[in-house]
This record gives C-alpha cells, structure tokens and sequence, in this order.
C-alpha cells in the first residue's frame, strides 16, 4: 500500500489554476524532492499535504484514506519562515512538542519527567549545533540558526511524513552541508517520508530519492491562469545516482528556457 | 554635516533636551501667575508656586478634621485601589475573551461583533443603568472602569491573537497540540505582553473614567477632590492634585513597561529603536 | 468714564426661577432693553451650575445668575466684589429632602445622604438637622452630581437626598420616597439672584438698568400667565408646560419690583446671611485660611455684616427700586 | 470532525451568529423592562420599546418651540460639526508632529518626553482650566477633543514612524532623498493610512470628550440632551440617543475603514484574516 | 587611487570583536564578492560601507577621504530584506529615485518630466522582467520579483558603488541566472564597482573579478567573543577564470571544516 496518493488532484483560487492533473503514488520511506520556478505551486502543494488549504477537485489519500482537512502530528513540517515560536527559548522550542503530547491538560512538563524530555531535546539540539543556544530566544539567533531549531523541532515529532519548505535556503554552505547529512541519517533512522521543496537543483538531486519538477503543462500567453502547473518531471534517483549531475544540468537548462 | 535626519543627540543632550520644555513651561507658567497676582493679589486662577506648595502640603500632612484622615492619602488610597481593581477586572476579563476570541472561529463570530457595537456605547452617557445594576458605591466607580476599557482591550487582543502568523497555530498542531493547548502554550504566552503594553495604553482612559465616576458620587477620591473644590475655583488645590495624578500616572505606565521588558523580553525587540 | 463699556456677557444655568433668562433671550427682550441704553448683552447658557459661577469668577463673564450662598462662598471668597443686582426668588418647596421608607425628618439619622456637597442644598440639609435636633455628625454626605442625583436615587442602596428641583419632582415620583423636609418650611433664605461684577456695575449702571428692566417685562409675562412663554421656558427647561408649572408652583418668584425690593432692605436678609456666613464658615468655604465667618464683608441697606473694610459681596437694590418708581 | 481551533463558520452562519447576541440582549431588556412595568407602570428606568420609539419619533419629527428646528437633527449636526473639528484638527496636528518627531531625533528628544507626560494628564481633571481659558462656546469643546485625543495620536504615530524599517529611510537616502524628502516619500505616505486607523480607535474617546463637554456647556447636540434629560431620568430619550450614537460611531469607524482599505490597499494585507 | 580603502579597520560591539584587521585596497571597476560563515561580519562590513555603522577602530577611506557617516546617492543598496518601499507601485519603487533626485521640492515628477523618467524606469524594469507588474504593490510580487524590483530600484541611481547583501537568495535558479547576466551588463556598461555578499561560493566565483574569504582569523574556544573575522582569501579570479571551479571547491571544504 502507497503511503500517498494523488488521483486528479487540483487546486484552483478563484479562476487562477494553481495545480492540476496532480497524479502520484509516494511509498513510505521515499525521499522526494520538489523544484520548480517561483510561484509554480509548490508551497500550495505542502500546504494541501498539512491539510491547510482545501483540495479543489481530485483526492489527496494516505495510506488510502482522504488526508485530514487540518493539521496533525502524523506530519511535521518547517515553513520558509515563522517555523520557531518567539516567546519560547530554543530548548523551549524544542521541548514543547513532547510536553503537547504528554501533558494534556498544561501542556508543559515538571519534575523527572521534564528532566527526560530535556534529554532528548538536548540530543537533538546537539545534533543541529544548537547545544550552547539553549536559553537564547530565536530573536537572538540568526537566520540559519533559527531554522536548524525548527527542523530540531519537527524532528522531536517522530512523524511519519516531514514536509520541508526550502528549509535550507538561509544556511550558509558548511552548515547546510551538515544539516544534509543530518535530514540524510534522520530520515534514515526514523523511516520518515520525506517532500522538501527546494531552490537549489544540485540539493534536490543529493537529498531525494526521487525528484519532481513542477512546471505548467501548458502555457497559454494570452490567458496565463488558464493552466495550472503540475509534475513534469518524475525522476527516480536512487537507482542510477551517476546521471544525478548531468539529470540536473538537463532541468537546469530547461527550467531556465 | 550630517542630513537633519540623521543627527541623533547624544544622552547628556538627549536628558537636557528632554527638560526643556518643562522648564519652559514652567517659566511661562510662573511669568502669567505673577503678572496676575500683581494685578489681583487674590487670583485664585492662577495660583503662585509657594502657595499651591503650601496647599499641598498641608493636603498631605493635615488630618480632615471631620474624617479624622489626610485627604491627599486618603484619596490617593481610594483612588488607586478603585482603579488597581478595575483595571485588573478588565485585564483578566479582556486576556480570557481575547484569547476566545483570536482562538476559536465559532466563538469570535457571535462575540466580536457585540465587543465591537458594545465598544462604541459612550458609558458615561448610560450611567442611570449602571447605577442600577450596580449600585453608586464603590461597585459602580469599578464597573465604570471596566465597562469603559475591556471592549477595547478584548478588541486588540483579538486583532493581535489574528495577527500572530498562521503558521504558529499550524506549527503547534502538527507537534500534537490540541485546540486548548494551542491557546494556552502558543496564544496566552504572546497575549500576555500585549496585553500590558494594550493596559498601558487603556490606563488614561481608565483614569478617566475613575475620575468621571468620582465626579458623580462620592465621599474620597482624587477625582472627588478636584470636583469638590472646582466650586471654589480652588486652582491651588487642582493643579497639584493634576500633577500628582500624572505622577502617578506616569510611574504605573513606566512599572508596567519595566515589567513587561524584563518578563518579556522576546516581545520588545523591536522597539529598542523607540527608546 | 473710566471702565465703561457698550458690551456685556451674563450667563445663567438651568433652574426653576432663572428659566426666565431664556425667554428674555429667546424673545428679544434682553436686547431690546440693551437697546435702549445703547449697549450689548449677551445672554449665555450654561447647563452646569457650578461652571456657570466659575465663568463669572473667573472674569469671563460680567453677571451670573447664582444663589446667595454660592455668591458669598465662590466670587466673594475669591476675591471678586459682587453685587446682588436683582433677587429673582426664593426657594419655596424646590429644596427638598427626600427619605425612602419613611415619612419622618428624624428617621435621616446615621443615614448617608447623597447631596452636592457645599451647595445650598447643604446649607438647606444643615437647617432640617436642626429643626429636629440633629447635627450633620448624624449623618455621612456624599458628594452628587447634581444631574445624576436623579438615577443616583433610583438604586436600592440609596436612602436619603437632598436636591432640588426639577430632580426633587422626579425623585418624588419614585416609589416609596418621601418628601419629608422643603425650602417652604425655610421660606425667604435660598434666594436665587442675578449677580454682576460690583465695579461693572459701578462704570456702567445702565447695565444693571438693562437687566432690571428686562427681567421684570419677562415677570409681566408670567404674571399674566402668558403660554407662549411659558412654553418657551419650559422647553429649555427640558419638560413641559405642566411640569414647569409644577415647579414654579414652589418658587416664589417676585414678579413684583417692590416686593423683591423690601426683601432687599428688609433686616431679615441680613441675618439670613449672617446664617449662611457662619455655615460656610464652619465648612471652610471661606477659604481655608479664613479667621472667622465675618472676614468678608456683607453689605445690605439694613447694615453691614463682618469686616467693613473687605466687603465682597453687595446687596443694591436701587435699580429694582427704579423699576417700581417706573411703574 | 476538526478540531475546534479549526472549526470557521460559513458566511450565512456568521451572519446569523453575529445576530445572535443582539437578538438576546434585546429578549432580556424586554423581559426586565416588561416585569418592570408590571409592577410600577411610571417606570422610567427601562421604558417599553413602545414608548421609546413614540419619543424619538417626536424628537426626529417635531420642531422645538424655542429654536425652530428638530431636536434630533440639531443636535446630531453640533455634535458631528463639534466631533468633525476637533477630530480633523487633531489628525493634522498629530499628522504633522508624529512625522516631525518620528523622522527627526533633534524634534524627539525634547517632545517625546513632554507629550508621554501631556498624554497621561487625565483632561476631565483639567476641564475647569479649559473652559476657563478658553470660554464656554464652540472652542472650549473643540479644545477638550483635541487635548483628549491628540497627545494619543502622536505617541502612536511616532511609534509607527519608528517602527518602519530603518532600511527604508537608508534606502531612500541611497536613492539621493534629502532629509526633507525621506519624510515627505517615505515617512508621510506610510503614517497616513496609520493616523486613520488610530483615529478609528481614538474616536470613542472623542465621543466621550465631546458628551462631557456639552453636559457642561451647550445649546445643542448629543450630549446635551442627554444631560438635560437625566434630571428627569427621562430613559425614552436617553437609550435611544445612545443608540443613535453608537449608530452615528459605527458608521463612522466603518466609513475611515473603507477609506482607508480603499486607498492604502498594501497597509491593510495583514488585517485580512481578521475580518 | 584606489577607489576604497581599508587601513586596519575594525568593528566591535561592545566587548564583543565581529570584525578586524581589515586591510584592502578595491580599484574602480572592480566585482568584489564576499562570501563567510554565517553571522561573521559581512552584513556589518556592508553597513560600514553605506555609513550606518560606525567605525570603532582604522580607517575606511573612499577616493582617499573618510567615507561619509551617512548613506548617500553614490552607493546603491539592495538588503536581504526590506528593500522596497510597501506603499509604493513597482513603478513607483523604480521612478521615485529619479523624482527624488529632479524634484527637491516636493520628490514628485509630473507632466513631461515625469513621463521622461517613466520610459526610463520602464526600461529597467523590462530587463528585471517585471513589465507585467507595473501597478502592482510589493505585497503583491513574490519574494523574487520584490528582490528584482529592489535590483532595478538600485541600479535607477547609476550608483559609483553598488552593495549587494544576499542579493538573489530568494530567486529560482532561472530567474537567478537571468540576474547574473543582468547585473554583469550594468556592471560592465555602467563601470561600477559591486561589493556582494552571497552564500553560494559557485556564484561568488562566477560573477566576481574578485573573491574575499570572511572569517575569524583566530579561534579562541574559551572567549570566542574575543577575536574577530577578517579577510582570510582574497583572490583574484578574473585573470585565471579557469581555476574558479577548483579554488571554489577549496573553499568550500575550507569552511565546513
Ligand atoms: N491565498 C491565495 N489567493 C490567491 N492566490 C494565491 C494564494 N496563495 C498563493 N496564491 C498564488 O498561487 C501561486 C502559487 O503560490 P506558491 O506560494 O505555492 O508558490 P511557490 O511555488 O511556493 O513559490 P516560491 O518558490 O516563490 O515559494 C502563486 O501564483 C500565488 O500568487
Ligand atoms: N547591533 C548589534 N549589536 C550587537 N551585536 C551585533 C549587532 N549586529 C550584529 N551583531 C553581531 O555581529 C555579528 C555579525 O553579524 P552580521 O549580520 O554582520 O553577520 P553576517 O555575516 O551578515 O551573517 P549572515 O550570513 O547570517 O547574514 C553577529 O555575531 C551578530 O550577532
Ligand atoms: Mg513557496
Ligand atoms: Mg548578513
């Protein structure tokens, strides 16, 4: 069974068509990674996946049931921005999601079991670098800082998908190249399904295990709403991780044109 | 030579350019009073310095001979206390009912229209009501307060609630968090600072209600005070009880800001600039 | 001459006996008598009592309509010489104290009364306690805008008000109040006047003349019962013809000049000032560094009450008296 | 089913909801007010629907014997020529130097201070000095809007003038702007939309200001009947002015919104969600 | 003489060193691009040059004489963000620096003059691609196109120095190519000298005759407070174009090591 599910999936806003022709079947496991120009729909898309914004016509299923019309913790996700909490410090950040989920009522965790809790936000915290920031409020970190805290935080989740919103566009190269390896042994570790949409095309062919490339299937001069974009490209790259380079150079070339 | 708007005076400039127009006031204030005085020795309008000195301090030494008590502690007393609780009524009121409002769609449709009608009622012009419901004593000074600003605070909580980024509310949800839980870790803890810096501003208002309220019935109160001796034209007793009541004033809004900064201190990066 | 001017600003506020004031505006009369004597009058209302007697104290305006007491504590005590150029009426029944649950003075012991404090109705409260043996230590005050005083009674936790009309009127209608004390029982000591700046006056007594003489045409009219007028009056008073009716029924309004000028030189005023002197004086409405109730000086025709040499306040009833020669 | 934070009503719901108290807290008043009248039937307190609607009707409809010309049309067109001054006056004033004092440091240095310490006098305490200074006609109650609500405004625009990004001054400034220019460019067309919709909150606050001073001393308008009326506890006249001002506020607020929506469209991107 | 000049020039804040030993000399006509771990210096050392920093230690010379305290016309900005005014049109954003600098009085073109400069800025705004979206607001465009206007914004001045901070982070790679060619004809045409930070080394060496290295010339582990970054490379990259690809892949390693 298919992990996600698109059968005819759209999304329009008033007459613009923003997606369409949505069809794919994501295993779990997958690591797939999504580019395409600016303002294609690709943010749209995720939002769909977290169950924010309404699907227009078609299904979007997992594991074969229409996905929920709001967000869960089966789906982690970090935004472009606003993916930290301001008023909490980066260990509360990084706490919080275990204190939602063990603490009902307060929502936050005294005692041992806070102690435990701290540990494991404290490993993860480490994992991203983070390990001398933990009583600094993101106001005080930088930019690549405060996104390392927020895929911190989506991690502490455990979810089953992670849905990634160029989430390493404001790191510069030594750390992004870290944080790869982290998502990289993460993902690994913790079985997750993975959709990262990214700007960099070098990144989408590393990361994934398979790439999409959102473009218009059609375009019309005269009226540009009129077609939506969809997946036009659906490259499998684990198997043949060689071609990777040249793979890109194509799309590249072509997204450019 | 720098462009006018970036020349920034530096702080012992900052400090001296802050006291001169008090100064400067001052000076006029003094330049009219004599000017009458010597023109009527008995001007009550504008009173010298030495004697409104002398009037306050005998307000604030003298027992009432009738009441046994001070007056200007005694007033003060009354005063603040009408006020702390009426304030404090509305805060707590206006952080509940925001925090439903900004957080719950069902209940903001029903609840924010209202707030909104309810906040442009002028409530000193329904006072009889209040009476009513309220009684004249120390309830209705306190209701008038809170009838005057809790529509307007709840009315900004709930914009600042709608205003916090969609994605927080989202974020926290795919961490697990229920609708309640949302509202208490993500919308109360950036509400609360709001809410002080929102109280500050509201506390002229409440002042002024306060004083509206003590001006109708009443046996203490600052605002007792001054609209007791207006008969008199007493200005030597009403200017000092103004400026005391702008001390006053002042140094709530200053504590309040104190707090708010050192509880705070994620909410007021932004302004450091204001300073 | 010195201190003589053609224009002049006098302001009266909302009462029974100075409802007149807005039909001597309204109907031409004032200006017609300013005419007359070649000046300018104009005639200001003011719908709060106690802002209308800072105007004049303050020096913004030339005349004010007040009480006698108000005119002894707030310009007299200030400092500004007054004269009392006309007394338009006494308070017969306006002034009333009202208790609930009980139709007994006595019963007002321990009791809070709600009242404006240091107003006349004070004084008027003062003079019931007496009547009965009390003292103002039986009671508490506390201090009413005159204008709420009405809905201020309607509450349950208030049992006690001394105010005056047309409040008293509303108050009465309520259930289960009772008028248990009136200004009829203290007939001839809440006078309501029309007061002016004793120097004005003195530069320009044509203005008294134009006021005077203004003020007793109106007084023809209501002597004649003339509807109009009353309608008139009885709508800036905010009520109908009936209801002003009714409150003129307990304001003795002296629509005769001569009457209103025996009252001037009639001994009686001097001790009734004397009266109120000693009150104010024992609440500190003299000022607070005032010695004794005689440190201002009172002047009627009959005698002079307190200091000679700091009269303040000025009884003068020639120019009603010239209005009854006119007659 | 969603969870509740989730959970938005649909348009017909909202409307229907947003109904809902309205409809309630008229169903009470009838309820109070008819129990009370079945007890005293001279109750003046809360008059029947019936009896409100027949008095207003009068007030809308029947010239006054004194001056000639409607009761409720006269005194709307005093209040609202009262309101429309002081109000305009203080946005330009406020206009004017919240972008003096948010543009230059040398002008915020003296100014902030004086204006926090103005903005915290309460002006009801000092309502005796205004009217004394400045009379008891049309003036003294244009003054006491512009005192109450003018202090507010700057410090608000100020702070918004201070909040912009700096970027933005030091961009136009890279772009060849003069001191002058940066506030005439940048500065100005950005507190503009912001004066508007701090004037929207200030107004309940002028309305206030407006009623207090004509219960002290007018002819005509809102507040003064109001005032005349409340000797005689006259509630057929009173609620249905408060309604009418409550009426008189909305519109307003409403028409500075769609003015300001209308011709600022970019200031007002963040506000979507909260409508 | 050497357009700008950098003679032992330091920054701190407080007790905390960002930046020092800054020594450099940059000809007119040059392509400076800075590239450096994040949270090093580089923001700062841009903000030192538009004179809205002070100086704490050296001296930072233009044509010889100390650069000016305040930003003025002769050096063109483009920031990571907030580099466009919100209440005004694309149009507007592009015409107000020839109004601010034809209208002293009132900043505002109108009739002939202001037609004038609309064919000019319309011109800009067609090589950016953005002239479709003439009326549109800022909030409007996305993230990349408001990173266009602020480009095209910039360039209206014909600057002599032009700073550029993260300038096309926020393009896809399409987009951003098109930039790099635009920004090397105006730079070309115009003779300007560019100072740009990025994050990507590859394009710090494809765009830039000239690459600085920011980074801490000294680590001490226990004050890291205590030293500041300086220049650590700078290379000349023009006259041996052909080694860009390997020098940059040093780089790299360099830093995420
Ligand atoms: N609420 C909305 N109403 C109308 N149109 C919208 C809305 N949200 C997004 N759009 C439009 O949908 C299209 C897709 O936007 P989206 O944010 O998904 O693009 P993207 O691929 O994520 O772009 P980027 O790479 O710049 O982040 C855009 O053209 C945008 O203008
Ligand atoms: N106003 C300030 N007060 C104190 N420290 C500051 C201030 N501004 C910047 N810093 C510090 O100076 C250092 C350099 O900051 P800067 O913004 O120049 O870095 P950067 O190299 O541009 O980083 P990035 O690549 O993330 O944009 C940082 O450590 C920052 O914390
Ligand atoms: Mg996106
Ligand atoms: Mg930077």
């Amino acid at each position: 069974m298919s992990l996600v599910q698109a059968k005819g999936l759209e999304k329009h806003y008033g007459r613009d068509v923003v997606l369409e022709r949505l069809n794919f079947s994501v295993e779990p496991g997958e690591f797939v990674t999504i580019v395409g120009a600016s303002g294609c729909g690709k943010t749209t898309f995720l939002k769909m996946m977290l169950g924010t914004e309404s699907i227009t016509r078609g299904q979007l299923l997992v594991e074969d049931k229409p996905i929920p019309g709001e967000p869960g913790p089966d789906r982690g996700v970090v935004f472009q921005k606003y993916s930290v909490l301001p008023h909490l410090t980066v260990l509360g950040n990084t706490l919080i999601a275990e204190e939602l989920s063990r603490s009902k009522l307060l929502g936050k965790l005294f005692g041992s079991r806070r102690r435990q809790a701290r540990e494991a936000a404290l490993e993860r915290l480490t994992e991203v670098g983070l390990e001398n920031a933990l009583d600094k409020y993101p106001h005080e970190l930088s930019g690549g800082m405060q996104q390392r805290l927020a895929i911190a935080q989506a991690l502490m989740m455990r979810p089953r998908i992670l849905l990634l919103d160029e989430p390493f566009g404001a790191l510069d190269p030594g750390i992004r190249q870290d944080m790869h390896e982290l998502v990289t042994r993460l993902w690994r570790e913790q079985q997750l399904t993975i959709f990262m949409i990214t700007h960099d095309i070098d990144e989408a062919f590393a990361l994934g295990t398979r790439v999409w490339v959102f473009d218009k299937w059609r375009d019309d001069p005269h009226a540009p709403e009129a077609y939506g974009a969809t997946i036009t490209y659906d490259l499998d790259v684990e198997r043949n991780r060689e071609d990777a380079p040249s793979q890109a150079k194509q799309i590249e070339e072509d997204m450019h044109s | 030579m720098k462009r006018l708007i970036n020349l920034k005076p530096r702080r012992a400039a900052r400090v001296a350019l802050a006291l001169l127009p008090f100064l400067l006031i001052a000076f006029v204030y003094l330049g009219v009073s004599n000017a009458r005085h010597a023109e009527n020795p008995n001007d009550r309008l504008l009173p010298l310095p030495a004697q409104m000195a002398e009037t306050f301090a005998g307000m604030a030494t003298e027992a009432n001979v009738r009441t046994g008590s001070i007056p200007l502690w005694a007033d003060t007393a009354a005063s603040l206390q009408r006020l702390g609780i009426g304030v404090g009524i509305s805060a707590v009121a206006a952080l509940v009912f925001g925090l439903l409002s900004g957080g719950l769609p069902l209940f903001r449709a029903p609840f924010s229209p209202l707030i909104t009608v309810v906040s442009l009622i002028p409530p000193l012009a329904i006072l009889p009501i209040l009476f009513i419901a309220f009684g004249t004593g120390e309830m209705a000074k306190v209701v008038l307060i809170v009838v005057g600003i809790t529509p307007f605070l709840i009315r900004d909580l709930t914009g600042e609630a709608l205003r916090l980024p969609n994605e927080q509310r989202i974020k926290a949800q795919t961490l697990g968090a229920s609708s309640w839980q949302v509202m208490l870790r993500v919308l109360l803890p950036q509400l609360t600072p709001r809410l002080i810096s929102t109280t500050r501003l509201a506390l002229g208002s409440a002042w002024l209600f306060l004083i509206a309220a003590e001006a109708i019935a009443a046996q203490e109160g600052l605002g007792y005070r001054i609209f007791l001796v207006r008969r008199y034209l007493a200005m030597d007793v009403i200017l000092p009880y103004v400026a005391w009541i702008t001390l006053l004033a002042f140094v709530i809004d200053q504590a309040l800001l104190w707090i708010s900064r050192w509880s705070f201190p994620w909410y007021h990066v932004d302004e450091k600039a204001a300073s | 001459a010195e201190g003589s001017r053609d224009s002049f600003r006098v302001c009266w506020s909302i009462y029974a006996g100075w409802m007149p004031w807005a039909y001597a505006d309204k109907a031409g009369i004032v200006d017609k008598w300013a005419d007359k004597y070649d000046i300018d009058i104009e005639v200001v209302q003011i719908n709060d009592y106690i802002e209308s007697v800072n105007q004049y104290t303050s020096g913004n305006m030339d005349g004010c309509a007040m009480t006698n007491m108000d005119a002894l504590t707030i310009p007299a005590a200030s400092g500004v010489d007054s004269t009392a150029l006309l007394i338009n009426d006494y308070s017969d029944g306006n002034d009333g104290i009202v208790l609930k649950g009980s139709d007994d003075l006595t019963d007002i012991e321990g009791r809070r009364v709600n009242l404006v404090q240091f107003s006349v109705s004070h004084y008027f409260l003062a003079r019931a306690l007496d009547s009965v043996g009390l003292t103002e230590r039986d009671i508490e005050t506390v201090n009413t805008s005159d204008a709420d005083i009405v809905g201020v009674f309607a509450n349950d936790d208030v049992n006690a008000v001394a105010a005056w009309n047309p409040q008293l009127m509303s108050i009465d209608e309520m259930p289960d109040s009772h008028v248990v004390y009136t200004s009829k029982q203290i007939p001839r000591e809440i006078l309501d006047m029309m007061v002016v700046n004793t120097e004005t006056l003195k530069n320009n007594p044509d203005f008294g003349r134009a006021l005077a003489g203004a003020w007793y045409e109106v007084m023809d009219h209501i002597a004649k019962n003339d509807e109009e007028a009353l309608e008139i009056m009885a709508e800036a008073a905010g009520t109908d013809v009936a209801g002003y009716r009714e409150q003129l029924d307990a304001t003795h309004l002296y629509t005769d000049p001569a009457e209103a000028a025996e009252l001037m030189n009639d001994d009686e005023l001097l001790e009734t000032m004397q009266r109120v002197a000693e009150f104010s004086f024992k609440h500190g409405l003299l000022g607070q560094g005032a010695p004794s109730p005689d440190v201002i000086g009172i002047e009627t025709p009959a005698g002079t009450y307190g200091s000679d040499s700091n009269v303040k306040l000025r009884f003068e009833p020639r120019y009603t008296e010239e209005v009854a020669e006119n007659r």
